[in-house]
């Protein structure tokens, strides 16, 4: 489905260069590699969970890519790992959230343009039409990007999102990662119609539904989206088609609910493995570009494994400074008492 | 919407104004009803910081359906004042994105029964976007919430969710029990960097009363803290919002029988002034506190709690409390029966004054 | 827009005979007679506040007389006086609402099949899903009926109704009366994309959008959606085009933000009035059938104003006993409290 | 998820647990998991009423992320334990109008912050059809939902709703301690005919207590009462949930030291029992009330104004609150600053039992 209208200045229509697709593919086996070495670590116990977004770094890095830090602004969810690593953001700093250091990541929201991360399904989709309507407001031009699953489809506020946004023709895009599943629950039972995407018809948006596993499919849509946002057209509807190929997170056994037979057909081919056979096929990169990509992947999956282990925890102090901008004395003399009974000062 | 079942109480509030404000001499105060002041609050914060904005349903043409930004609109654009589709969770999550972009929202939710869709934005987003950002994206957001019952309304119109929402961490609660609290409270939560919930006491909106612009505590009190509105020695009520007002006129009451009720305004929610209420118990030994919502973990236990706590030696008599009962608003003529009348809270000082320890 | 199947069995396309369109009549000069008087009663001071469904009298009285009150089940708003007057309902007993006497009616719920009247908007559209739900799970063959506005269409609890009804294919008609306005605001800054009717789409659910103001379009429309229901095919949206002739409550001032002008060209011809002058162009009525069935509308009126104006209160001990059905030592405490204190007894 | 915080808290309940069972020859008790019990109830009421429903997020196929609903949907059918599709209003919102249908739904919301995005239609709705509708419609749902923290689980999955649903005039709430309390409560709320909320400590779902699966309360105790958990002389601890094991560790450290505590777990958080609070209180003089939700207007308030009230002249000191802070549930180890620890219940013991008067 594309019933976005084609772009006016075309400048989103150029393809990437040959340079630009060696870094996407970087920067998907970056992505690839910390995302195992992640599963690993919680085997290990040096992380107490976390969300895999096997099999959606395509979707993830190409929609990342076209994000412009200095004027966007980008709305995670809880598996937006390639998306942060795609927009530069410190990994240690985000890969705390799954340490449990800090609920929302270390990392600084406003620089890296990242909101924060989110736990509530659906639940900063409105956050980003608000701000992106501050950007109207303001005669800027910086577009929100946000990101939520055909599980987060189901919430109502996803619906009052997309309304508002087409009302008031706030800059933003939609990106839905269809993954196929929503923990144990099928896109089957869960999206009526079967299609995202279609939805946006109905807020008179335009939609592109698109193969989530093609990298540059992805990074050539969501640019398009972008540009169609930024020129004041209203929001732009993406529904990335892709497949969660491990488990909803290190707590889950896919094994209840699906067969490894239906695994593997709803899986496809895996969209690194297809991507560098297409970059293979048309002389973009040879075997040594993959293997400085992998040794500079599991370099960096090392730094970051050593900045996460050294991560202490947070002072308690932080639970009581933390709530408001202006502390108030209540709050203030629980501080006093928790620092008396539990830190025995 | 038919007139307020508390219409008679606004000579109450003057009386105990006009001590304050005849004390200073260089006072500029004007007579204007709650809604005037509101207005006039939000007109003001609109004019001085060009960040903040004023939306809901039906806030900018119609100017609200108790008129409190009318005219906003016209004055400061339909940039600034504007209407919303009519869903309470999508204003509320909106806010929050606009706060990230440096906005200060000033969002309305049309009645009290109506943020209950909104709740999850308010608890899980706003409440918590400061803490989540370790202080990075802060939430000014001030969501005015016409509240509380008292004017014969359809169901789900007459609400008080003051317990609720003080219960959550990183909000702050404020309630006007006059005009003249309301255009100074107003003024100061649209002015703070933290999430506030503006609770307003629709049935007060009509009432006049004066307000001293130039300033809100005469005797230099604290915006954050609690006020007497009446001082009394033998007994305080505790309140806030339309009870206020309520308090005022039983303690008129009581005192044509010789009882010296202390009527302390509570204002701020959350955090509550906690001193305020020890100060005002030591000195009188025995309180009641009033309110509309239901008894059954309603603010009450926590006011009688605190004031339990602090005095402790010196209280005659367990904290009363008078409020709501754990009935769902009753509608129409019932709603006399439901809101503390004043009986009720005579029979509470009544309680608390002939207290005998078994 | 008609995106729904032909029917199967024919059924539902039989138009109405002569004589139920002369009934069709009959209800809807008794809806606007009752609806008018209202009015006059809240300005007598009999009644504290109404809100008028003025040129809705088509919108309500065709979909309310596809009904079958031996099966269906009816989910209403504030609005729909004339759906609960078609259906036969208790109208002193409806119109308590109006007098404050109860929030939901004093009618019975279930005898009746019209759900207590809803003052939260889109408040029990999720309630029909779960009725309708039922049915399947009984294997019965009743269909939900419910009814909300333009409006009401922007709540998220809208979304999340159709996306059950569709993914679980319950029997629900959704009816969107579209009046125009949703007190103050129009269509046109609510519902993004115009028309509430092309969000079906988006759910894989077929839709109606209908002359609201053609009480015979009505009627058809809603019969073909109760047997596609009815028949196990899922469920459907009817969106009805009318327009508030009135102000949104007694309580409301239209003139602050639309025209005289504005309301009349919106508002158009008069649905009543339109449908005499076909009952008369084509012979199925005359002078005399009107004549007659405003007498009885003026009757009806008058009754149901005797038994308004006898309604007393209702005892406050049913604050206490209609809490719960099995009531609860501090409910009983705080009763004899209030006993006590408030009846002095 | 990670290991439970409480995990070394399972042989205090068990103690407590064990003379009760040792008294009756005839009992056939089982030992289990909460999360076996919780099931076995489960699966109970769907065998003996075919009227009551199982759903929610994941609880079919999956058979709940906590594995509570494990089998049930293989035993009992795909119409009578399924999917929903993830929205929490939509599932509320749906039972009401099985309700309405003559079902008894059993939803359950997958962890206590997702049920605000339901607030709505679990205020606004499923607590007042009973009363909108004058009886006509009531509506016998027992909403499960997986409660307090404990469990080192990411944002949302560690909140106290309780004090929220207390408020809310037309529900009752419930929340079971150890196994056996878990297999009883369930299988009474789910056979009510009013809105049940049903707390299930997710800490304390993996350990394991006696079942008595013929009675509930050997002493023949009411099934809607507060239950003596311990019996003691010196000071009273009120807990409920997950905080009961932990109260009764407390009570066998404070032992030790000569101090004789009584433990109660109040189980109904609406209605409260107040009697057994009145009762223990008059024995014991002194009483802390023991909360993970954050002080402020917390339930906790309303437990020690209940004991004030009925014990004013026999409380040797105020009624203490140790409780969660006034902060947003923490992350990772914060947790366990957080929640009430051992030391922070003794500290609050220690000041009742020292407390002078001025
Ligand atoms: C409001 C809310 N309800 C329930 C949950 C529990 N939960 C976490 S992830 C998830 C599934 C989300 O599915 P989807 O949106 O498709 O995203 P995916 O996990 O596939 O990336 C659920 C039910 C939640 N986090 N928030
Ligand atoms: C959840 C909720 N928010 C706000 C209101 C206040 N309110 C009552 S009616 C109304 C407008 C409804 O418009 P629409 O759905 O189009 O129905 P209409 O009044 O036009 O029949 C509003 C905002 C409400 N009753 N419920
Ligand atoms: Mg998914
Ligand atoms: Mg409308």
């Amino acid at each position: 489905m594309d019933t976005l209208p084609p772009p006016a200045s075309g400048e989103s229509a150029a393809p990437p260069t040959p340079a630009q697709l060696r870094e996407l593919y970087a920067l998907m086996v970056a992505v690839r590699h910390l995302d195992t070495s992640a599963i690993a670590w919680q085997r290990q116990g040096l992380i107490p969970g976390y969300a895999p977004e096997l099999g959606q770094e395509a979707a993830q890095v190409g929609s990342g890519y076209a994000v412009d830090t200095t004027r966007d602004f980008v709305f995670p969810t809880y598996r937006e790992m390639g998306v942060a690593r795609t927009m530069g953001v410190d990994m240690v700093a985000y890969m705390s959230t799954h340490k449990a250091t800090w609920h929302g990541g270390l990392y600084d929201p406003l620089e890296s343009r990242l909101a924060p991360i989110q736990a509530v399904v659906a639940g900063s989709v409105l956050h980003a039409v608000g701000w992106a309507h501050g950007q109207t407001l303001d005669a800027k031009d910086g577009v929100a990007l946000t990101y939520f699953g055909d599980g987060a489809s189901s919430q109502g506020d996803v619906h009052e999102a997309m309304n508002f946004a087409a009302v008031m023709k706030a800059p933003v895009v939609f990106f839905v990662q269809n993954n196929g599943w929503a923990i144990s629950v099928p896109t089957e039972r869960q999206v009526a119609g079967g299609s995202v995407a279609a939805r946006a018809a109905g807020y008179g948006m335009p939609a592109l539904q698109i193969d989530g596993d093609d990298v540059v499919a992805v990074l050539e849509a969501t640019r398009r989206a972008f540009e169609h946002a930024r020129s004041g057209n209203g929001p732009v509807l993406i529904e990335a088609m892709t497949y969660r190929r491990g488990p909803h997170s290190t707590a889950d056994d896919p094994g209840r609910y699906r067969s490894l037979q239906e695994e593997r057909d709803g899986a496809g081919i895996d969209p690194l493995e297809r991507f560098r056979q297409r970059l293979l096929a048309d002389g973009t990169a040879d075997e040594a570009v993959f293997a400085t990509a992998l040794a500079a992947a599991k370099a960096e999956a090392e730094q970051i494994r050593t900045g996460l282990t050294a991560l202490g925890s947070r002072p308690g102090t932080e639970m009581f400074d933390l709530v408001f901008q202006e502390t108030t004395p209540a709050l203030q003399a629980q501080a006093a008492s928790w620092r008396e009974e539990s830190e025995h000062v | 919407m038919s007139n307020s079942i508390l219409e008679g109480e606004s000579a109450g509030f003057r009386q105990a104004q006009s001590p304050a404000q005849a004390q200073s001499p260089a006072s500029t105060t004007a007579v204007m009803s709650m809604q005037q002041a509101l207005n006039l609050a939000l007109d003001e914060v609109l004019a001085e910081n060009p960040r903040t904005l004023v939306f809901g349903e039906d806030c900018g043409r119609l100017g609200g359906v108790f008129r409190i930004t009318d005219g906003l609109q016209a004055k400061h654009g339909e940039q600034r004042v504007f209407d919303t589709p009519l869903a309470e969770s999508g204003i509320l999550g909106m806010s929050v994105g606009l706060a990230m972009a440096g906005f200060h929202p000033i969002p309305e939710v049309q009645f009290d029964g109506f943020a209950y869709p909104a709740i999850n934005q308010i608890v899980c987003q706003i409440a918590r976007m400061n803490y989540r950002s370790r202080g990075t994206l802060p939430m000014p957001i001030t969501l005015r919430v016409p509240s509380f019952g008292g004017i014969r309304a359809p169901e789900h119109h007459g609400e008080s969710l003051e317990a609720l929402f003080a219960h959550v961490p990183g909000l702050k609660v404020v309630s006007p029990s006059n005009p003249h609290e309301a255009y100074h409270l107003l003024k100061y939560a649209a002015t703070r960097p933290d999430p506030v919930i503006f609770l307003e006491p629709k049935s007060r909106y009509w009432q006049k009363g004066e307000v001293d612009a130039a300033r809100h505590d005469a005797d230099g009190g604290s915006p954050t803290g609690a006020k007497v509105m009446r001082a009394g020695r033998h007994v305080t009520l505790v309140a806030w919002g339309a009870m206020v007002a309520r308090c005022l006129q039983v303690a008129g009451l009581a005192a044509e029988d010789g009882i010296d009720v202390e009527v302390l305004d509570l204002r701020w929610l959350k955090p509550i002034d906690a001193e305020a209420l020890a100060a005002s118990v030591r000195k009188t030994r025995r309180a009641v506190v009033v309110h509309e919502a239901p008894l059954t973990s309603g603010l009450g236990a926590e006011v009688a709690q605190l004031i339990t706590q602090a005095c402790f030696d010196t209280l005659k008599a367990p904290v009363e409390r008078v409020t709501g009962f754990d009935v769902p608003y009753p509608s129409g003529d019932l709603e006399d029966e439901y809101i503390p009348n004043i009986d009720r809270i005579l029979f509470g000082i009544q309680r608390v004054l002939e207290y005998k320890r078994g």
